[in-house]
């Protein structure tokens, strides 16, 4: 029997090394695999290259990794944001490197890892300081720039169901990066709301199929949903509402 | 000199008045966002969201919020019936390839010749951030500029060459300013529509650049 | 309000021209929009390059457009099948062209045009014929073939189900070249089972977003099926089985 | 000389019996489909065809062949609990990123270096056809070719170098013929199983070849 299930956080984490490069799904918030962004923290590999889009809001979950010491580079499209105070500061620091690559161009370049792509002409960045010392070629009469995949280790992802298999569903805006990081790493991991039994996804919805997909760990449902439906009740980090006479 | 400046919203109103039932649309961070809000009521609008979604609606109301399902801001948003969901590497392919029909951007400069300078003014120390800035600028049929004609401190945003970082090469089609409506032409920007009474010599020394009529 | 819906395949694909490209989806007869074809034939346009995977089965769709003598060039990854006579017999005679292209890169070249890639490197077909006369590159130690675009002036697809912004829906492997082939042509046009209310297709398993779509047209459900649920009762071609008394 | 060949059925069978539990699994057209009947009941194996399947399953009943469901051979198959359906780029996405544990192909010929040639011989006025065969032998972490060890004339299929167009280069791991199993390594072919009586010098008179033992 195929059963990719594993029974917790840090065995779902378990084995990333010193050095490794992983790709953590999400944008901003949405599809951040929090739950197994705090196992990597108490695994406590180093030395990481870390691709994300963003690099962490706030204090937790991605923010918190840097914050741990645990990066050494950021590969993603935006870091600096109204929120982004941990990443900030190391940088400033000289602590942490970044490379930066538009988000498009990241995503196509994690696809092309995935899809067995050597390289390719993409017309974004073209003329720009990011695409400076890259080859660049004319094509029918478009410019574009020769960009190569990004390849990892690991991936840390966020769904909100699977199977045994590894067949993985995702949420509204929350699929982002998932699906393209699942094929682009050697062991991809998923966090999930709940597993359920094998054929209950729809197979023409499954979105990730089961063979990107090297452990799923189930870590409970988000507040905002009860049973699958949105229930609401949450602000956009997903802390429970003030009661209405309390707020300000 | 004084001249005639619209307000933000009237300038969103202006730019939403251009887009036709039908289209769909891509509104980047900031001001441009606040096009949506000036939508004709009644007309089928297809609002595209970078982060994975096309069918965007409104933002939810308090404790509707679903963090979800967010745009491209980090805001919460809606969905509308018709949305669709969609993984990154296919919603940059939906722009990339030119499927989108408009793009609503802002900027530090845009030049003559349509280059776009909107993603770092090159200060030193600053942290680099480009988000999908680069993609939107090539990502679209028409890629329209929506940003006050001159900074704060007076100077051009619509330049003979953009002393920025660029965006994009030769992208930007129209740009929609606080003093008028221009588009890229091959033989520069052309004034579409100046607002109130500005004039076209008035708006040519603000610039200090000659406008095509 | 958006409305693709067109009331006919006549309407649906009117405006082809002669010597256009034209893309049609399908795999062998899974997914071919038949009544399309059929309505192309009735249009008229000739001197038409076609891309798809096979270059027709027996004496209907596809093959029933080349019969007609409307194709000047067949793009396709394998034409020669056990019921491909109506190609082959046009190919002996020298009056249509061939182009070969590896199933894999086919797919990948019309993903590209769709997504703006100018070209790729793909492994696929390096050191064979095929790959003769195109640029090479070994990248990372492994070699690759360049490859470029595949674009259409026209799509024709087949899907199971629509909304009138052009969502689509697709049944099992019936799928396969559609979603890419819409994505790659200036016109896509897709004939479905049905066209649903906006809003009862499931965002998340909107397999072809509207914007890729510009008309669909209903020609009615599959005999195979009731209602959208399957019901079997018919051989591979889509033909009802004979009586169980007649069956030799 | 006289050489044990064992029967079709008993290659696909000892082709299934290296499949692990858990293996993603493409069966090319023709004898490769084979191995499907003989995979080991209770294991787990998931099938790939290349037409936008995973966890495809036997045949369907008479009556309950659905023409939407076929696979790469156009043949009616069924649905496994865990399936999942894509379109062709993603499905040749997977095989060319290495996503497949395993190919098994049919061959007209392998080289000692690991190339296959099995979609083309070449002759003049045949129509070409290659569908998934380039993609598929480039494919998968290991690629197995099925085969007799020779044409029906009697000429080598196992070779020095092949003499048909190439499908890929570098490409077989391993090739299970009616007389043995043939390991593919940096030193040419390496005999891993002789089947009944045959001998390392009744083979290597047979091919021609030197085979590592």
């Amino acid at each position: 029997m195929i059963d990719k299930t594993v029974l917790d956080v840090a065995a779902a984490v378990a084995g990333i090394r010193d050095g490794a490069t992983v790709m953590i799904g999400g944008f901003g918030r949405a599809g951040q695999p929090v739950e197994l962004i705090d196992a990597l923290i108490a695994h406590g590999a180093g030395d990481l290259t870390v691709v994300n889009n963003n690099a962490g809001n706030g204090d937790t979950g991605l923010a918190a990794l840097l914050a741990a010491g645990q990066v050494r580079k950021m590969i993603c499209s935006f870091p600096r944001q109204s929120d982004s105070w941990v990443f900030d500061g190391l940088y400033r620091d000289g602590k942490v490197e970044l490379e930066l690559v538009p988000q498009g161009n990241l995503a196509e370049r994690i696809r092309a890892a995935g899809a067995g792509i050597g390289g390719f002409f993409t017309p974004t960045g073209f003329g720009t300081q990011l695409a400076e010392g890259k080859e660049t070629r004319r094509i029918d009469g478009r410019d574009y720039v020769l960009e190569y995949p990004i390849r990892a280790d690991v991936a840390l992802i966020s769904a909100r169901a699977a199977d045994r298999w590894g067949n993985l569903v995702y949420r509204e805006t929350a699929r982002n990066f998932g699906p393209i990081m699942a094929a682009a790493a050697a062991v991809t991991v998923a966090q999930v709301d709940e597993i359920v039994p094998l054929g209950w996804l729809d197979p023409e919805a499954v979105i990730t199929p089961g063979l990107y997909v090297d452990r799923v760990v189930a870590v409970g449902e988000r507040p905002w949903l009860r049973d699958g439906e949105f229930v609401g009740g949450v602000d956009i980090e997903g802390r429970p509402l003030a009661e209405e006479g309390a707020e300000q | 000199m004084t001249t005639t400046r619209i307000s933000r919203a009237a300038l969103a109103a202006r730019v939403a008045s251009d887009i036709p039932e039908g289209a769909v649309v891509n509104l980047g961070i900031g001001a441009p966002t606040l096009v949506a809000d000036f939508l004709p009521e009644g007309l089928e609008i297809v609002l595209h969201t970078e982060n994975g979604m096309l069918g965007m609606g409104a933002a939810p109301a308090r404790g509707q919020v679903d963090p979800d399902l967010i745009n491209a801001g980090k805001q919460p948003v809606t969905a509308l019936a018709g949305a669709a969901y969609f993984h990154h590497a296919d919603s940059f392919a939906m722009m990339r390839g030119g499927h989108l029909d408009v793009c609503v951007l802002g900027a530090f400069q845009v030049s003559a010749g349509g280059n776009l300078a909107n993603w770092s003014t090159g200060e030193p120390g600053a942290i680099p951030a480009v988000g999908g800035a680069m993609d939107l600028a090539i990502g679209a049929k028409d890629v329209y500029v929506m940003t006050d004609l001159l900074t704060k401190g007076g100077d051009p945003k619509l330049v003979a060459a953009c002393s920025y970082p660029l965006t994009g090469v030769g992208c930007v089609s129209r740009v929609y300013t606080d003093h008028g409506v221009f588009d890229v032409t091959p033989d520069g920007f052309r004034v579409r529509e100046l607002f109130g009474d500005n004039t076209h010599a008035e708006i040519e020394q603000l610039l200090g650049l000659e406008l095509e009529a």
